[in-house]
């Protein structure tokens, strides 16, 4: 059973239907979040709704640019065999 | 001494048994002993037992509380599952290094006073490092030199500042040092920050971890890191360096790990971002953020070394590490996957998760100890965390392009130790009480509230939004990312280069070991000494004496010319000068 | 003890090697074996003799132990006044321990000359047996000398292509410290006898003898020197890698195990307690230079590509170690050297016997001959790990205990030098590891190591003897140290109590002007020129 | 101590008339029965030697060691000091005799002279030692010298053994008139050769005359050569070398011991007043002896050349003694004479086995490999090498031992460093030996060809050689306390 879900979920052919599933997840937990009732929220960005969707798209993206930006034009990626001569 | 039996031991005189055993009953052998061990733990009741003097100096090897008793479990449970995973392996050495090192951390965690624990510090060490050994390949034979040697100097720096402690208080109890800022209290910390793997003090753990064996990569995963958060949250509760050191350290390895293309390395990237949670916790110091810090760490042992199995199970099934030659192995490793996947869900704090009831009462314990900063820093680590471990990595794993690779399940025994890691990892998730009790502190912390619910998957999900968006960019490529053991690695030669000591056929000789900065100067300058100085300088002068002494034979032995004139000569020359002493004394007298 | 107040224990021991020569001589020297076997009985029959000292020695006492004292060259009051104290008890036993070992592990690397090579051993041992139990300067001095000549012999004969550079050089260069010891000797003696009328040698009556300070420091340096070359300490240590690398196996054992050991025993037993007040001034320079050579052995022998090289260097550091507790003139560090010379003995001197052991089945000691060792003799890779991680002080095993009681005692002494001494740590570690990495790990590269035998019975039976001790300190160490507790504490009550009246002496002595003329008495001769 | 006066008293003469008796009997058998029962003259010589013992022991007063007892009008003294100088002669004697008998047959030079030159030399040292009065010391010097001349040329066939013959005698004639114009100095300026009218005249007047001081500084310079003191020791190697090795060993011993018995007596009895004139000349002079003799010993070859040296060197030591004389310096001067004996004659027992005809083997490298071609002589050799090094537990160490110690306690630190140093030196050359025994080559090149068998007598000369210097260095009590008694009346 597993492994048929796997599989499935593998198989290139039912990417639409995934792809589907999943903005419909991302548009439910979106609108869930204006929803719950935020009682012992500390900082003004707790109260703002939606706010985790918001942060958590931008951080994800900051995240991948600066690194690579670093990894790139930081030098800090070298080939692999940059250690043993 | 009857009440209370002391685990490691267990572990530690264990070990002397496995070369002797083989089959069936090592096998059986080796599962008993930890379980054994968990029966000690469980039947534990905090208190202080198996003290001796020693040198006039109290030690206590079983120190028993709430915290030491919470590491207690966990290690001794990861134990067995560690142990479960590795049955098939037939090297015996690996075994009994692994219970040596595990005995290790245990004797920290139960350790009283800093003797012992620095004793027990060093067998973990040593015990690990055979774990790298093990591998047999040139390249983990130089990381697990590199790695003995940089925990030596964090052993050095532990015992230094345990002694200057001693003379400075005459009390080596381990419990929370005064933060005087003292020599001795830095060297401390430091050489704990060896081993909680805290930048700049981490590369050993990126460097040699994916050198390890694959069983032995599970064990080192689940010990040394989180023994060393043991003893921050024992000694230093509340140190502020130790907030901003544990932000950076979080997102520090989500940085790395984007660049990452070995996956084992990668994961070893996300052990450092952990750490840095529960460094962070430590550094903060409230009640909830250590309560914090110590269930992280709990959890934190299950979901990485069930990920750390997860990839080494493909490892070993496939050969191979680097993601850019991995993929598409889903088919024929559904089950490994999915348990993997649960272990990236656990570390990522998906809700009904382990991480999600552990990793959020750091970041509201930074909340409410009023450092936003902090806060929004460590959620955003959390969010590169999914990323990578989540997305990324099982991604490029077992879908992405097709590698063509035919691999097969693991064997049962490694699937079993998956799945009760799994089991945990979900169980914790769902029924954070169990845990809660255990820890130190009281708990009054409630995760499943709905906002934070939401908030947490909004973040999750747009994190993973944003990277089927940014995918092309993410592809991994065939490189290695220089960290901060470029310093020992490569700075080297630079330091050469700028040591000019006159080396006599260096390069004839290059081991690994010249790969260290110290030692490849100290080796230049010790070449220097004993080729030039000791042998030239101190030896040269006593031979030189030697030598003169013969030259002034060789010349005086020109005196017996066997002519008599001469010696009569010499005779009367100092019969002369006899006489025209006394003669010339007379004279003055006058 | 009481019941041996009578017997001549200590004679008995010092004396049984002889019996063995005897028999020796009385064999065909064709007759290896028998050789072998008389020889090898001997030294163990000698170790089961001298077990009763430790059993029956009394630990709660400083005093003298085993006494015997009977006058021998009454003229000058020279006794045969021999005993032992705490300090001197474990390495009695460890010269007992190593020579039976030793002369097992040349079983079958000397071939010819068996009977000399025997004969030379046990009187080597009686010599070392000599040193440790004499309590009166002559008789001391004669064994101390005594010694010399087996080794000489040993190292001349049974060595390296080297060997008469370096037994020469060994003879020579030791010899020459010990006469400016005898002259010493000699003055102080004077000097006692100026002040009491009596002559005398006993080492002990010298105790309370306060000397003016500048009279002290002339016989300090003069004794310094004589125990500095034996230890060696820095910068008189270049007869060592000599003497050490050309010796035959079991000659290095002895060496290493023994001989160095003399030195500091000397420094104990003489300097400390006779010197006081120059010993306290000593302190820093002695520090530099234990220091010196802590740092410097161990950087090179990192440098050595020969096994027994490395080794030999390393003794340099680890007899630094011994110096720098000694003269921290605290109970834990002068305890820590006291245990870090028996570990030296029996670590270093198991070191020895292993590269004797590779050298007997290659021929080599260079460690670029060897390489992926591991493969083909993997319990001789465990046992030599071991023994270097005893010698690097890993914790668990004897190194460890006599080097964290002389860091803590050289931290109390003086916290840079206690910091200087742990970076020795790291360093040791470092050179053992990396020889035993190239020896042991890494591909074979050379064929003949494919063929290499792993240990066979014989070796066991030295080498794990010598293994047990090493674990059994190192995991409890207390019979050990309780030994030499009493002893100890009362040897630093003598030099902090005389070092202490004697420095407000010469505060007083300042101040009176014929100070002076009595300082430069001792040289009026020469002055009269 | 109460002494006896008498001016006749022939049992005061005692040994040397012995002596006397038995060196004319050997040449009267020789010249009678023509050399047939030749073998049989070392014996007797031995018979002598041995009554000449007894005599001297017994003598005067039996062993009571505290009589002192001048005769022939106080020319003539007998004391323990000379007695036990005595004994050392006819101890070294009776070795010369026992080595030597075995080397003239082989040397095919086996006459009576030899025998009875040997006991007239011995005759002239006890003179020496006996006189009180420096005339008679005067002559007993030159009963023994000539001698000697003789003999270092006994073996006429070897050219060295004539060139060192003359050397000898040229040498010493010349050495003589130092001594004789010094005597005539010291009579002149006290008008007295009587030693102890000489103390007494000198300590009444409290004379510092310069003649008085030119006398003394010519006795050192006489007594000097006889002793091979730096600058007066040049003879030495070239003679030591070329006289037959027996000789070599007698004259190493004996006139040695002899020139310091009279030198100690003259300075210690007769002129003690002036020891502020002498101190800084000996001490030079010991300084200087000591260094150059083993210096230059470190580079020879001929190992009869560097036991020459060496015998210098110990010269040296015994010098140190001498400046410390008092209660203890004298008997050091004793015991170490007595020890030097032993070990000096022991090792040229040996060379003169291994020599070989002619003695064509005296380098050190024809030792190579002695150890194994013969262990026992080479076992015996290195004993008495150590010996003469200084080493424990040998008598040569408890010699140095008492010499130090006697030079620390009257002060001389300084000589004393340097002696011991000069004995770390010395350690070099007598290694160097021991390493061609044992270590150079296990090839059995020693002892091959012509090499003297170890005849009973040799071995029996070496084994009491070796017991000498091993009880002397073992258990020296008893030898120490005789020395101490045997110190000078001063």
């Amino acid at each position: 059973m597993i492994r048929r879900i796997v599989l499935y979920v593998g198989d290139p052919a039912n990417s639409k239907t995934l792809k589907k599933l999943g903005y419909l997840s991302l548009v439910l937990v979106f609108v869930a979040d204006f929803f719950v009732h935020r009682d012992h929220a500390i900082y003004i960005w707790d109260k703002i709704p939606g706010w985790g969707a918001f942060y958590g798209f931008v951080s994800c993206a900051l995240i991948i640019l600066v690194s690579k930006f670093l990894g790139h034009q930081g030098g800090i990626m070298q080939d692999e065999d940059y250690y043993n001569d | 001494m009857t009440d209370w039996f002391h685990p490691s031991l267990l572990f530690i005189f264990g070990a002397a048994g496995i070369p002797f055993l083989s089959g069936k009953v090592r096998q059986g052998y080796l599962m008993v002993i930890p379980l054994l061990a968990v029966a000690c733990v469980y039947s534990m009741t905090p208190g202080t037992y198996w003290t001796t003097t020693f040198l006039g100096t109290e030690l206590t090897f079983g120190a028993a509380d709430k915290l030491s008793i919470v590491f207690g479990w966990v290690f001794t449970i990861m134990s067995f599952i560690g142990i479960v995973y590795a049955l098939h392996v037939e090297d015996r050495g690996q075994h009994v290094a692994a219970f040596l090192y595990v005995g290790g951390s245990i004797g920290v965690t139960f350790a009283g006073d800093f003797f012992t624990l620095f004793i027990f510090w060093e067998l973990m060490a040593f015990a690990s490092v055979y774990l790298v050994f093990a591998r047999r390949v040139k390249a983990s034979i130089d990381a697990g030199y590199r790695y003995i040697l940089v925990h030596l100097f964090g052993g050095v720096c532990l015992l230094g500042g345990i002694v200057l402690h001693y003379m400075s208080t005459k009390s080596i109890g381990v419990g929370p040092l005064d933060q005087d800022g003292s020599l001795g209290f830095y060297l401390i910390l430091v050489g704990v920050l060896f081993n909680a793997a805290v930048p700049p003090f981490h590369a050993w753990l990126t460097d040699a971890y994916p050198e390890g064996t694959v069983t032995g990569s599970v064990f080192m995963s689940a010990f040394t890191t989180k023994t060393a958060v043991y003893v921050l949250v024992r000694v230093f509760p509340g140190t502020e360096l130790l907030v901003w050191m544990g932000t950076i350290m979080a997102l520090y390895g989500v940085v790395y790990a984007v660049l990452e293309n070995d996956s084992r390395r990668l994961l070893a990237y996300h052990i450092i971002s952990q750490v840095g949670y529960m460094v962070a916790g430590v550094g903060i110091g409230t009640d909830l953020s250590l309560n914090g810090s110590v269930s992280h760490a709990f959890a934190h042992i299950f979901y990485k070394g069930l990920l750390f199995m997860g990839a080494g199970a493909v490892i070993m099934m496939t050969g191979r590490s680097k993601l850019t030659e991995l993929g598409g192995v889903y088919r024929t490793m559904p089950l490994t996957l999915v348990l993997y996947m649960i272990g990236g869900f656990a570390i990522s704090a998906f809700p009904l998760f382990s991480g999600f009831v552990t990793k959020s009462m750091v970041v509201s314990g930074a909340a409410h100890d009023h450092r936003p900063l902090v806060a929004l820093l460590l959620t955003m680590a959390s969010a590169g965390t999914f990323l990578h471990t989540g997305l990324k990595l099982p991604y490029y794993m077992f879908f992405g392009k097709d590698s063509g690779l035919e691999a097969k399940e693991p064997p049962t025994n490694m699937l079993i130790a998956m799945g009760m890691a799994a089991f945990l990892c979900i169980g914790i998730g769902v029924l954070p009480g169990p845990l809660y009790a255990l820890l130190p502190f009281p708990v009054d912390y409630h995760p499943y509230t709905g906002d934070h619910v939401t908030s947490a998957l909004g973040i999750l999900l747009f994190t993973g939004l944003g990277f089927f968006m940014l995918l092309k960019k993410l592809d991994p490529e065939p490189t290695i990312s220089i960290d901060t053991d470029w310093v020992y690695r490569k700075g080297s030669r630079v330091f050469m280069w700028l040591a000019k000591v006159p080396v006599a056929g260096t390069d004839t000789v290059v081991g690994d070991i010249y790969k260290t900065i110290i030692c490849r100067f100290t080796l230049s300058f010790s070449q220097f000494l004993a080729r030039v100085f000791d042998l030239r300088g101190i030896d040269g002068m006593v031979n030189g004496v030697a030598a003169f002494f013969i030259e002034l034979a060789g010349n005086l032995r020109g005196t017996a010319s066997g002519l008599v004139r001469n010696y009569a000569a010499t005779m009367l020359v100092g019969g002369v000068v006899i006489l025209g002493y006394y003669l010339f004394a007379h004279l003055m007298s006058l | 003890m009481m019941n041996f107040s009578n017997f001549p224990i200590l004679s008995v021991i010092t004396y049984m090697p002889l019996l063995g020569i005897l028999v020796i001589c009385c064999i065909d020297s064709k007759r290896h074996d028998l050789i072998r076997w008389v020889a090898f009985i001997a030294g163990v029959v000698t170790f089961f003799v001298s077990l009763p000292l430790y059993f029956l020695f009394d630990a709660t006492t400083w005093q003298m132990q085993f006494v015997e004292d009977i006058p021998w060259i009454s003229q000058f009051g020279i006794r045969y006044h021999m005993g032992i104290d705490g300090i001197s008890v474990l390495l009695v036993l460890l010269t007992t321990f190593l020579s039976a070992l030793a002369i097992l592990s040349t079983w079958t690397a000397v071939t010819e000359g068996v009977k000399g090579y025997m004969i030379s051993l046990l009187f080597l041992e009686v010599g070392m047996l000599g040193v440790f139990c004499a309590l009166d300067f002559i008789l001391f001095y004669v064994f101390w000398e005594v010694m010399l000549i087996p080794m000489y012999f040993i190292i001349g004969i049974w060595g390296g292509p080297r060997r008469i550079y370096a037994a020469v050089k060994f003879f020579i260069y030791t010899m020459s410290g010990s006469v400016l010891m005898l002259v010493a000797i000699l003055v102080l003696w004077y000097k006692f006898y100026e002040v009491t009328g009596v002559f005398t040698f006993d080492i002990l009556t010298f105790y309370n003898l306060g000397l003016p300070s500048n009279i002290q420091l002339w016989l300090f340096l003069a004794f310094f020197l004589a125990f500095a070359i034996k230890v060696p300490m820095f910068p008189f240590h270049t007869w060592l890698p000599d003497a050490h690398v050309e010796a035959p196996t079991a000659g290095s054992v002895i060496l290493a195990g023994v001989l160095l050991k003399m030195g500091t025993y000397g420094f104990l037993r003489f300097s400390l307690p006779i010197f006081p007040q120059a010993t306290m001034d000593a302190i820093p320079y002695v520090f530099v230079l234990s220091v010196i050579g802590i740092i410097y052995g161990a950087l090179v022998s990192l440098a050595q590509d020969d096994i027994k090289k490395l080794v030999a260097y390393s003794s340099v550091s680890h007899l630094g170690y011994c110096m720098l507790g000694m003269f921290a003139l605290n109970p834990e560090g002068v305890k820590g050297s006291i245990i870090q010379m028996i570990n030296h003995g029996l670590s270093t001197g198991a070191l020895f016997l292993i590269v004797g052991m590779l050298y007997e089945r290659r021929h080599t000691r260079l460690i670029s001959d060897y390489g992926g060792v591991l493969k083909v003799m993997p319990i001789f890779a465990a046992f030599f790990l071991l023994v270097c991680f005893a010698s690097m002080g890993v914790p668990g095993l004897n190194g460890f205990i006599g080097e964290l009681l002389i860091l803590i005692g050289a931290f109390k002494a003086s916290v840079g030098f206690g910091m200087l001494a742990t970076v020795g740590l790291i360093l040791g570690a470092v050179y053992l590891l990396w020889m035993y990495k190239r020896v042991m790990y890494g591909e074979i590269t050379k064929e003949e190591n494919r063929l290499l035998k792993d240990m066979n019975g014989r070796e066991y039976a030295y080498l794990v003897p010598i293994i047990v001790f090493i674990v059994w300190i190192g995991v409890y160490p207390r019979p050990f140290l309780d030994k030499m507790d009493v002893s100890v504490q009362h040897l630093l009550q003598v030099v902090n109590q005389q070092g202490a009246k004697q420095a407000d002496a010469r505060a007083v002595e300042g101040m009176n002007s014929n100070t002076a003329n009595r300082n430069t008495e001792l040289f009026a001769a020469d002055q009269r020129l | 101590m109460e002494q006896v006066m008498a001016t006749i008293k022939l049992s005061a003469l005692y040994p040397e008339i012995v002596l006397t008796v038995f060196a004319l009997l050997i040449l009267m058998l020789q010249a009678f029965n023509s050399l047939r029962y030749k073998e049989y003259y070392g014996y007797l010589t031995l018979v002598g030697v041995l009554a000449a013992i007894g005599f001297v022991v017994s003598q005067p007063a039996g062993f009571d060691m505290r009589v002192v007892e001048y005769t022939f009008s106080n020319m003539w003294v007998v004391d323990n000091y000379s007695r036990f100088f005595k004994l050392i002669f006819l101890l070294g004697t009776g070795l010369t005799i026992l080595i030597s008998m075995k080397y003239l047959e082989h040397e095919e030079i086996q006459y009576g002279e030899y025998f009875a030159l040997v006991l007239f030399a011995t005759v002239g040292m006890m003179i020496m030692a006996s006189g009180a009065e420096l005339i008679t010391i005067f002559l007993g010097l030159e009963v023994m010298s000539v001698s000697l001349y003789v003999l270092a040329g006994y073996t006429r066939t070897r050219l060295e053994s004539n060139e060192a013959a003359l050397k000898y005698y040229v040498l010493g004639s010349f050495a003589a008139g130092f001594l004789l114009y010094g005597i005539a100095l010291i009579y002149g300026s006290t008008g007295s050769t009587e030693i102890k009218s000489i103390a007494k005249f000198v300590a009444t007047s409290g004379l510092r005359s310069p003649t008085m001081i030119m006398g003394m500084a010519l006795l050192v310079i006489g007594f000097g050569f006889k002793a091979a003191l730096v600058p007066f020791h040049m003879w030495t190697p070239d003679v030591y070398e070329g006289a037959p090795a027996p000789i070599t060993a007698f004259m190493s011993a004996g006139p040695k011991a002899a020139a310091f018995a009279a030198f100690v007596r003259i300075f210690m009895e007769a002129l003690p007043s002036l020891q502020v004139e002498w101190t800084a000349l000996i001490w030079i002079i010991a300084a200087l002896t000591m260094t150059v003799g083993n210096v230059i010993a470190l580079v020879q070859d001929n190992i009869k050349r560097m036991l020459a040296y060496s015998s210098i060197a110990h010269a040296g030591y015994v010098m140190v003694a001498f400046l410390a004389a008092g209660e203890l310096g004298i008997p050091s001067i004793m015991y170490y004479m007595l020890t030097y004996t032993f070990m000096n004659i022991g090792a040229f027992a040996i060379i003169t086995v291994l020599g070989g005809r002619g003695e064509q083997r005296v380098r050190i490298q024809d030792y190579k490999g002695l150890g194994y071609s013969n262990p026992y002589a080479a076992v015996a050799m290195s004993l008495f090498l150590f010996s003469l090094a200084g080493i424990p537990p040998t008598g040569g160490f408890m010699g140095k031992f008492y010499i130090f110690s006697a030079a620390i306690k009257e002060g001389f630190i300084g000589l004393a460093i340097i002696g011991v140093i000069n004995s770390v030196v010395s350690v070099y050359y007598y290694l160097r030996v021991t390493i061609a025994m044992y270590m150079e080559g296990t090839s059995a090149a020693a002892g091959a060809e012509g090499q003297l068998a170890f005849s009973p007598a040799i071995i029996l000369a070496i084994f009491i050689s070796a017991y000498g210097v091993l009880s002397l260095g073992l258990f020296p009590a008893t030898y120490v306390a005789i020395a101490k008694l045997s110190h000078l009346a001063l």
